[in-house]
């Protein structure tokens, strides 16, 4: 294994103090427990938008703390969901008093340890909502799977959601907004190469100088089906197509109530692509291709939103949500209204993303 | 009667048991996971054997909740909170509580249970830890019915869950990672129920040394 | 060779029409010859910066043409320069006759081409003026080597010269700022692992698993020297000193005489870092490795910087000068002062790099 | 007499000789350079096989400039400027003429060189093509001296080029790309040289030929 580290259990830590001193007009890193937050935190009168999950998708999460985005992120050990003590911490050390929203990936660790801390930081008295991110096309059902996963659409919801947040929604109006965009995203991935998780020291899988894996989901882990490489126009259309004429997806999720302090379950259901509709498109790096190559893909995934009565109306390139060192891309279609749109269009100033700051 | 030291050696044999098999669990999660449940249990242990100095003399209850609290607040992945909720809730069972009897000890493991199966909602044959935790205790039961002792019910209760964890392989998993997989999840053994099964045997070979 | 391309011969094609659909508001691209501008060039007034170079670097250069930084990039086929005729019709689609600047790498290729193409743009009556990037220091002298390549400094000096071009400097101060630039900056790189140039289908040298290469190019030229695998802080450390150690350095530079028309030869010499000096440190990856591993290079850098006297005032990290998808970082160190820092912190809005917009 | 015929086969000779040798040429890059010159090189006449129809009939300098000019910008690179100076220089020799005797030949030939070295700034033994071209065109003057043929004249000079791109071997670069590996560069035979050696061994074989 040949990585830009130094000792194996240093890795998370030492990351995380490089991005302290590059960064400390944008934000500050806590340890023991482990989260980054925004510099100006707790922004008085907002309410906090808090996400976290394993290290190794950078610059999700902790590149997205700051102004318009994340006012705090946890971030876990590689691939690995951080633990309800960071979470309940961060919630804690940015609650402005208005109440703090959780976005969660939808993966069991993920959601295990959320819900943990949702408890413990309801119990402390703060007005907390979670929120699931679940939009891996790649996993077609929730009734013998674990749902999908949350994948590309957790990095625009923490635009647009942030800038809502900046804006002075409430935190019920959050939690409406970051379900909206939560079921109007669809994402999927594909690997041309594995990614060695530094603990593990080799690769998580084997792929032959001939195989792509399709539909894999962001922690090194193999994906829905392995197949024969094909050219970028193949795989972008293949993969676009089976976002855009993805069907209704149905599962129950839970959210905590508040006032009854307690979880309760509901069942959501995501409306398919319509012809017509605005679409936001995110073609995303998993950490070793270089963009040159993610061009070619929205070359190809403009031309097949065209043919399927899509338009892109705004999009972003580039490695945003990756898995360590892994070449391949992801795909996300975002069903734009205005309320996302503009919120899409507010600045943004993080070390991962700026939009007019 | 299991004693607050038998407690206190089983975590330590734990610790050892978790460290030998750090690789294979990890390997096993490679195949049908993120490659990192050997990792998450090794970090975790590591973390209750700093932590358990400083509570060996409570009592077992306590002792327990620590090591759930410490475990959640550590391992993180579906494992921390799972094996967390599972000590916390076996201390709870357990508090007070300076030593243990077969049915006192029982208890403790299907409170623990319980709570694994609250907080991640897997049904048996989800290819989960559950499907060695569900046979392991029927056989417990079924041992100290016979009039079995502890030893003996949990002797019985580590081959139930030896099974258990078998019979995981030929399942396609419909919770965690793995259930990503779908049909190719079929084959591989489960990290979580292999974890689950050392765990009960490391309890096992403790009182038994004794 | 697996890659997100279709037909070799399209690749570079391809991911420039895919640029040209994804950011219509920023630029437009122009093929045979091939070229990269602004949407609104000409910009009445302005001095044009025109760079250029071979692909596989993205998103430098066709990724800086924006508001703020290039009037036009000049893409040749992968790792290879472009052509004189690609240069001077860029140049005249871009001038507005203010002048044209050429930034140009020092490579052979990348000098013989710009020098042809500016001589044509002369002839036209454009006034030009070429000024050439050369910052690598793993290149020792310029006696007995075609001189030190152009590598990080480029990006900063796109970025800064940019922005004075913006604000209204003639030809002249510009080509003055641009010599500073280039003068006041240093670069180092590490190669990881290879890369593999799509008409060449293989990695252009072989690294045991244990190696890597110190002082490379931007190309998958294998570097200075090949030691075995080392920890982050020591390839920082090594690396940063030496930049920071780097003697004087003096070479003979072509530039153009517009009166004259001819090219006229001056020697400069670049001084040494001193403590007490202000840096911006930019901290780059070479494609491949993912942006969480520069933070942990970048952690060390500003130890070395500090306990070498040198305050870090500004950065960048990110992948922003590229070899394709080869794993691996450079290191730029560029001496600040005010004129510096001012057009590095105005505004600039193009695909590769926004601030402020 | 070197008829325009001859120089046009000349060029058609080259085409396939650079496309044959493109793998080669790019692997010796690839040991001291970018690996690509054998595919600049491709592309580059390549495109000239394109233009040449049009130019077949035009005089000699016509044809050799429009060689350059089509390989200055299709080629790129170090070598796009250098050989495209070479054939545009050689052009301006040959202007107006319609057949070449040895000497206009040489003339040709040496007001190439002449312009690579004024773009490229080579010096002998730098290791570039300039070691294929002073040795060749040295040799050529001597058997034409000797009272030797162009044909005669041209293996002589085939000779001297190859001896020149095998005595590069040796050398450490200089200029170009290669000069960046310092010591490394030695041992390897410099691409442009090779280029430039197949180059005249395409025109040799095209007049023995007819
Ligand atoms: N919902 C669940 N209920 C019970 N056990 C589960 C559940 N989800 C996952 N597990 C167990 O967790 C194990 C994986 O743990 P680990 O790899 O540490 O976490 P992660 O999957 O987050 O990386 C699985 O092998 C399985 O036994
Ligand atoms: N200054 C120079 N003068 C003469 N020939 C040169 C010079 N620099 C490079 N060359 C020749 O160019 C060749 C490399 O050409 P090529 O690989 O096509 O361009 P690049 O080096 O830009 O990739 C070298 O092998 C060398 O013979
Ligand atoms: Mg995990
Ligand atoms: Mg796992
Ligand atoms: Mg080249
Ligand atoms: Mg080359």
């Amino acid at each position: 294994m040949k990585k830009l580290i130094n000792a194996i259990d240093d890795v998370v830590r030492e990351q995380l103090e490089g991005m302290a001193v590059a960064h400390p007009d944008l934000l500050k890193v806590h340890f023991d427990p482990t989260y980054v937050y925004r510099a100006d935190a707790p922004v008085a009168g907002k309410v906090a938008l808090v996400s976290g999950g394993g290290s190794g998708h950078e610059p999700m999460h902790g590149g997205f703390v700051g102004m318009g985005m994340l006012d705090a992120a946890c971030p876990g050990e590689v691939f690995t969901s951080p633990t309800p003590d960071q979470m309940y911490e961060a919630a804690k050390a940015v609650d402005s008093g208005a109440g703090v929203l959780f976005l969660v990936k939808n993966y069991t660790g993920d959601v295990l340890n959320f819900e943990t801390a949702a408890e413990l930081a309801a119990a402390e008295g703060i007005k907390v909502q979670t929120i699931l991110i679940d939009d891996d096309v790649a996993v077609k059902d929730s009734l013998y799977t674990a749902g999908r996963r949350g994948v590309g659409t957790t990095v625009l919801a923490e635009k647009i959601v942030g800038a809502a947040a900046e804006a002075g929604y409430d935190l019920e109006q959050l939690a409406d907004l970051a379900r909206k965009v939560n079921q109007y995203g669809r994402s999927m991935g594909m690997a041309i190469t594995s990614c060695i998780v530094p603990a593990a020291g080799k690769p998580t899988f084997e792929l032959g100088e001939n195989e792509i894996e399709i539909g894999i989901g962001i922690h090194g882990e193999p994906g829905q089906r392995r197949v024969d490489m094909m050219s970028a126009d193949e795989i972008t259309e293949m993969m676009a197509l089976e976002i855009i004429e993805d069907p209704g997806y149905s599962r129950t999720v839970r959210e905590w109530d508040n006032d009854k302090g307690e979880w309760y379950e509901l069942e959501l259901t995501d409306a398919p692509f319509e012809r017509g509709d605005e679409v936001i498109a995110f073609v995303n790096s998993m950490g070793g291709t270089p963009v040159a190559e993610l061009y070619a893909v929205y070359r190809k995934l403009d031309q097949v939103c065209k043919d399927k009565g899509l338009t892109i109306v705004r999009n972003l390139i580039g490695p945003y949500i990756t898995s360590l060192e892994m070449q391949g891309m992801s795909i996300t279609l975002l069903k734009a209204d205005d309320e996302i749109l503009k919120f899409w269009d507010a600045p943004a100033k993080t070390a991962g993303l700026r939009v007019g700051a | 009667m299991t004693t607050r030291d038998e407690i206190v050696t089983w975590l330590e044999k734990l610790a050892e048991v978790l460290t030998e098999n750090k690789e294979y669990l990890t390997q096993l999660d490679a195949a049908i996971g993120d490659a990192d449940h050997g990792i998450n249990m090794k970090r975790g242990i590591d973390r209750v054997m700093e932590k358990l100095p400083t509570v060996a003399d409570k009592d077992i209850g306590n002792i327990l909740k620590t090591t759930g609290m410490t475990l959640i607040s550590s391992v993180g992945g579906a494992s921390g909170p799972l094996y967390g909720t599972f000590f916390m809730r076996g201390g709870m069972a357990a508090a007070a509580k300076e030593e243990l009897s077969a049915e006192d000890l029982l208890e403790v493991l299907q409170a623990g249970l319980d709570g694994i199966v609250q907080r991640g909602r897997a049904q048996p044959g989800d290819k989960t830890m559950v499907d060695a935790w569900l046979p392991a205790l029927a056989a417990y039961r079924a041992e100290l019915d016979n009039g079995g002792d502890a030893v003996a019910a949990l002797r019985a209760a580590v081959a139930g869950a030896e099974q258990g964890m078998k019979e995981t392989i030929p399942l396609q998993a419909r919770k965690g990672r793995a259930s990503y997989l779908g049909a190719r999840s079929i084959g591989h053994q489960d990290p979580g129920a292999t974890s689950s099964y050392l765990l009960l045997k490391a309890l096992l070979d403790t009182l038994e040394a004794s």
